[in-house]
């Protein structure tokens, strides 16, 4: 038995722009000045989005739903390096990540209003509907992946979850399986430091997440979420890597849920507000945005008309939304097997006599 | 006569693990968020500040590993409640449960017996996304070694999640989430253990027998108010409350007695409790049936995305349209 | 006519899997030592052979990794047929069948249909350990959006899982183990693909219906050699094959006929697939019953250690005893 | 955000005897002679155990049952620390711990046979019974530990697993709840190379299992399993460092499944004899022995009486299993509930009946 001990790399931590808007040259992504305007308008869609379906929840014409203030970076970052031929596979908290990957707002009021029509991922979007339950569609993206080295397409798979995930059996079962094959997929790990109301320290004994990936034999890094060049920098060379055979990767992107779980929590009971306050400096857009006016990428002006377009793009989506939003109850049926089998039929046919009985007829 | 206090059904179970906690030192709670934050139902509310963090325990995000966990402290003698956030999450603990939690005391011929309670919210109605509206209450029927118990308002759920703690097997606890903060009821300020294994008939009639539990308890009370006030039917209501072992002396007595007979459940149809009550009514009682046994439950399908919940859930009016149809069954 | 060459239930399903592979370029086969090994049961011998390790592939052993990345495969448009050893460790998948295998076509509007097949071995009677025995057909029965399909002889294994398959909707395809090598039959050369859904009447008669599947049914054939010859009943048999949906129109048919029928299977009792069948025959011909319907199930205990499991298990004297009695019920 | 790379210590390899049975004595643990002594005849006892209950399986005798020739250093090197309070949760191929843990080998035979009576742990042995099902008992074994915690005892577990159970979600669950709880658990993974037809390359994509434990924050060893003096070393260490209070431990114990995977398996169909050779001289009992010998701690003729000697009580125990070997199939409905129930008491009328017909009522 070889009885050398067992050599482990460092884990590497990735900041390219610091938290005063500085950017460290050796490590920028190369991003065109069109390139950085479309991540910036994006990450701006994503809040104008969030905080308006924070208002529709307020006013009851959204069901529970989970925000994402603070994330932006984290949400456009992973899915910049993706093609159409590239899959994704969001977290109930990735709509950022959606909306650049097509879906629709509308479609995505829909899904979080309740209605069935928002789930379905929108035709040409390759991606997974997201997973409600904690870590389920890990294992899938997974599949996914192994799928394209099966029939020898050299994409990706991108997969999105949080801190809380890595506690699941079946994440870490996606970890190893991805190993074992060499599966083209990068695993992001969103740690916003909260899992509902559990802290990164009940979550895990481990400081960085990134050691997990470690501990498969996945090249992982521990990046800054709040910096988007450096998540842009990450997830490139991670999906270069899946797409040239070389298999996984895991990025662990620390950021923090500077919002509500869902809108149907309490942060107050169990946080307190000193914990959240640094984070208000560390915000991901004030950061881009400092770095884009110093270079002239953008003008304060420029930044300012995003901002109401993209409030003005959020508005017409939820005219939309409105128009759209109609229950199918007639529906429920009709989905869960390619034919409808006998017993089904008559269970079907029993429904719509109550839905009669409530003169809800088709 | 002993106080009692109006509670909700979120109260009256957090008064039950309060009593649980005060009284016995081997319980323990475990859970996702069960600690400062009180559970996302707050039926755990404050009893980590009064029990300590050694016996109110928030978990990692792991079902598996908190039923599992649990097994092996109920093994070294606790009595731990464990609880899983939404119902539809214990399919990731499933093999724990059926593995462990329902064998160790066979395994072991009553060697390391298990006396473990997993909580959890079930049912329809609040609203909920995907996967937060299950109730699969047969699949723990179906498995050998649990026991199932379902309550239907504060004040039994008070005393049978004490019973379900004090019992020496291992109980699944299907809290009916649709009645957490529905209403308020009586609850007496001191200690009540229900017994297990024993339905409840909370109302007497001649003609026909509902049986049913949980949150369809409602329903079908509306339902035979209206069938008796405007149809002249007088309705004998069982509510199970235990659903494995069932309390089958129970159904057979009232339909011997009624000829007829309806069972209202939200979980689905295809083997779910249904078919089992119907079942043991063929087996015990065919010779004193009138009409077919009517059967409303939970369809076949996925539990629907909310905007289309309350359609999927039997209501009052189906309950009545049932009934009336086996009541006049040729 | 077509030629027809002599096999058992194993080499009739490698068969199957052949031809699936052979035909499709999109099957693909996973499971733990299935390649080079072929399986615990020899399922797959030479499989990974022939068509590669690509497309043959042994997995890590973890069963929710499993069927979870086969579900992400099918999702991506291959056809995988996933194995679990036992189905006493579907367990550990649980919530990956329910939650994704079960859901993707409808959580996607028919948008991600997952034509897949997670075929494992279930039953007793092979002097196995703990948690090789296992009948839990029941939960899968009772989970909204699989289909389950059970063979009994070598010939409808292969058309059927040949026919599971070819489904466009995901499959559990449970093996009789206990047949695998129980006896040869006739397979034709050339494919055959049965028609899923589709329960089979194996056998015509008059006086009572008997309702089984999988190993059961050789137990079940041998009683009503029995009745008929010794005791002059006239025994109707169906066969199932298709758990879910199941064919109630084909067992309706039947009993409306003889007015009496047994349900046989070994899976528990409480919430089983008899409980199911007697509900739907409660439902649609109870007029024209004459006597409630029996039940020969397996009881609600663990399956027992091997040196007591042939009690357990229904044999043909538990069968004829209970249709004797069922053919005098007044 | 803190940019320093995350630093990861180098997992130790601990040899102590190697594999011509020269000792490092810097590294060795105090041993006295008697238990030296022990430890060889526990290891012989588990050796002609195994052989003879495959002579049996052989025979018609015995069930299918998993022989562990060549894991003997590992099997008791592991239960060596534990005293009656701490406890030991076995895998199916742990019987030479289990042995020596107390289990009377009548038992474990009784248990191979298909007998209820071999599977409850005997009166006063702190042990689980031992899982079929891959990694389903290191979960409880984690919580035995919680108890231990919770009740303030200081004691610990000891949970031993294959490497194939490293893959199961439940087991990484059990690493986190362990790690995150500071559970006084010993994790003793038995790696054999194989699980079932699965060599180690495929079932992980890391070459040392170890590397696990360090992904959740576990102090992690690899171990040469056939080492005796080594096992005991690290698994007194861990199981120190556990009663302390200072959390689990993972050893990683390099061995070989020198036999079959189970008297069900035929290993020619899927390893080449070459692989196994070299193992042949790693055979840990004969590089104990030569130490033994070489210090006089036994003479050659010393160990051929204690073979001997374990012999015949593996053939005493034959014998009692003989007597004892009696099914009840009365008893299966006893065991099941507390006290049984109304539905149960009527089944098992329906089965004694079931019995009585078959001639068999008791
Ligand atoms: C299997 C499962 N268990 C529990 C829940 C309830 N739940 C919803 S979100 C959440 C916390 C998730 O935390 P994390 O993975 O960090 O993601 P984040 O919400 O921070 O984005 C929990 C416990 C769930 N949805 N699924
Ligand atoms: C959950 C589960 N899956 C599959 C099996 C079948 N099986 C029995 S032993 C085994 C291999 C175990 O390998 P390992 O963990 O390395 O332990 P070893 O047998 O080498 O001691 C498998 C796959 C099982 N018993 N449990
Ligand atoms: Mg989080
Ligand atoms: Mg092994």
């Amino acid at each position: 038995m070889d009885t050398k001990p067992v050599q482990l790399d460092n884990i590497d931590v990735l900041q390219v722009l610091n938290e005063e808007g500085m950017v460290d040259t050796t490590k920028a992504p190369p991003l065109t000045h069109d390139q950085l305007r479309r991540l910036y308008v994006a990450m701006v869609l994503t809040r104008k989005f969030d905080s308006r379906m924070l208002a529709m929840q307020r006013q009851g014409e959204m069901g529970t739903f989970a925000p994402n203030l603070g994330q932006e970076a984290t949400q456009i970052g992973q899915v910049f390096p993706l093609t159409a031929d590239d899959w994704f596979a969001p977290s109930y908290r990735s709509f950022g990540a959606q909306i650049w990957r097509g879906w629709s707002m509308e479609q995505l009021l829909l899904l979080w209003a309740g209605y069935h029509e928002g789930f379905p991922p929108p035709e040409g979007v390759n991606d997974l509907p997201f997973s409600i339950v904690i870590g389920s569609h890990v294992l899938p993206a997974v599949g996914v992946a192994m799928g394209m080295a099966q029939k020898k397409q050299q994409h990706c798979v991108t997969v999105n979850f949080g801190d809380g995930a890595m506690s699941q059996g079946a994440v870490n079962e996606a970890f190893n399986f991805a190993a074992v094959y060499k599966a083209p997929c990068v695993f992001v790990c969103e740690n916003n430091g909260w899992a509902i109301s559990t802290p990164l320290q009940r979550q895990a004994a481990t400081e960085s997440l990134a050691v997990r990936g470690i501990g498969f034999g996945i090249p992982s890094i521990r990046v800054d979420g709040n910096d988007i060049l450096a998540m842009v920098a990450a997830t490139t060379t991670a999906a270069e890597r899946a797409r040239a055979g070389q298999g996984p990767s895991l990025i662990e992107a620390v950021t923090y849920r500077m919002s509500l779980h869902t809108t149907a929590d309490d942060p107050t009971v169990y946080r307190q507000e000193e914990h959240v306050d640094p984070w208000h400096q560390r915000c991901p857009l004030l950061r881009f945005e400092r770095y884009l006016n110093r270079e002239s990428i953008l003008t304060e002006d420029e930044c300012r008309r995003i901002a109401d377009e993209c409030e003005q793009r959020v508005l017409e989506a939820r005219a939309k939304f409105r128009e759209m939003a109609k229950a199918r109850p007639e529906e429920i049926f009709d989905f869960v097997y390619h034919t409808m089998p006998p017993e089904l039929i008559e269970q079907k046919k029993d429904y719509l006599s109550r839905l009669a009985r409530k003169g809800l007829n088709p | 006569m002993s106080l009692t206090t109006q509670r909700t059904m979120v109260e009256a179970l957090n008064l039950a693990l309060d009593e649980a906690l005060s009284t016995d030192p081997d319980v323990c709670l475990m859970g996702q968020d069960i600690g400062c934050n009180g559970g996302v139902f707050r039926v755990t509310k404050g009893l980590q500040g009064k029990h300590g963090q050694d016996r109110v325990m928030d978990s990692p995000l792991a079902e598996c590993g908190i039923v599992g966990t649990a097994v092996g402290m109920a093994i070294y003698g606790l009595k731990p409640v464990a609880e899983i956030q939404f119902s539809g999450f214990t399919m990731q603990a499933f093999d724990q449960i059926e593995q462990n939690m329902a064998r160790y005391r066979n395994r072991t011929r009553h060697g390391q017996p298990l006396a473990m309670v997993m909580r959890t919210p079930y049912g329809g109605g609040i609203r909920a996304v995907e996967h937060h509206s299950e109730s699969r209450e047969a699949y723990w029927a179906h498995t050998p070694g649990l026991k199932v118990v379902i309550p239907s308002g504060p004040r039994n759920a008070r005393a049978l999640l004490a019973a379900a703690i004090q019992d020496p097997d291992p109980v699944i606890f299907y809290e009916p989430k649709a009645v957490y903060r529905a209403f308020r009821e009586d609850v007496p300020d001191d200690p009540e253990v229900a017994r297990l294994g024993r339905a409840q008939v909370v109302r007497n009639g001649s003609d026909i027998t509902v049986i049913s539990y949980g949150a369809m308890m409602r329903p079908v009370l509306e339902a035979s108010d209206d069938l008796s006030s405007l149809h002249g039917i007088d309705v004998e209501i069982i509510d199970l409350l235990t659903i494995k072992p069932m309390d089958t002396e129970t159904i057979i007595e009232s339909v011997t007695k009624t000829g007829r007979c309806v069972v209202v459940h939200e979980g689905h149809k295809t083997c779910g409790i249904g078919a089992e009550i119907i079942a043991r009514i063929n087996e015990h009682a065919f010779g004193h049936l009138l009409a077919p046994v009517g059967r409303i439950s939970g369809y076949d399908i996925p539990f629907p995305y909310f905007q289309c919940e309350q359609h999927f859930l039997p209501d009052p009016d189906t309950i009545i349209e049932k009934i009336q149809d086996l009541m006049t069954w040729q």
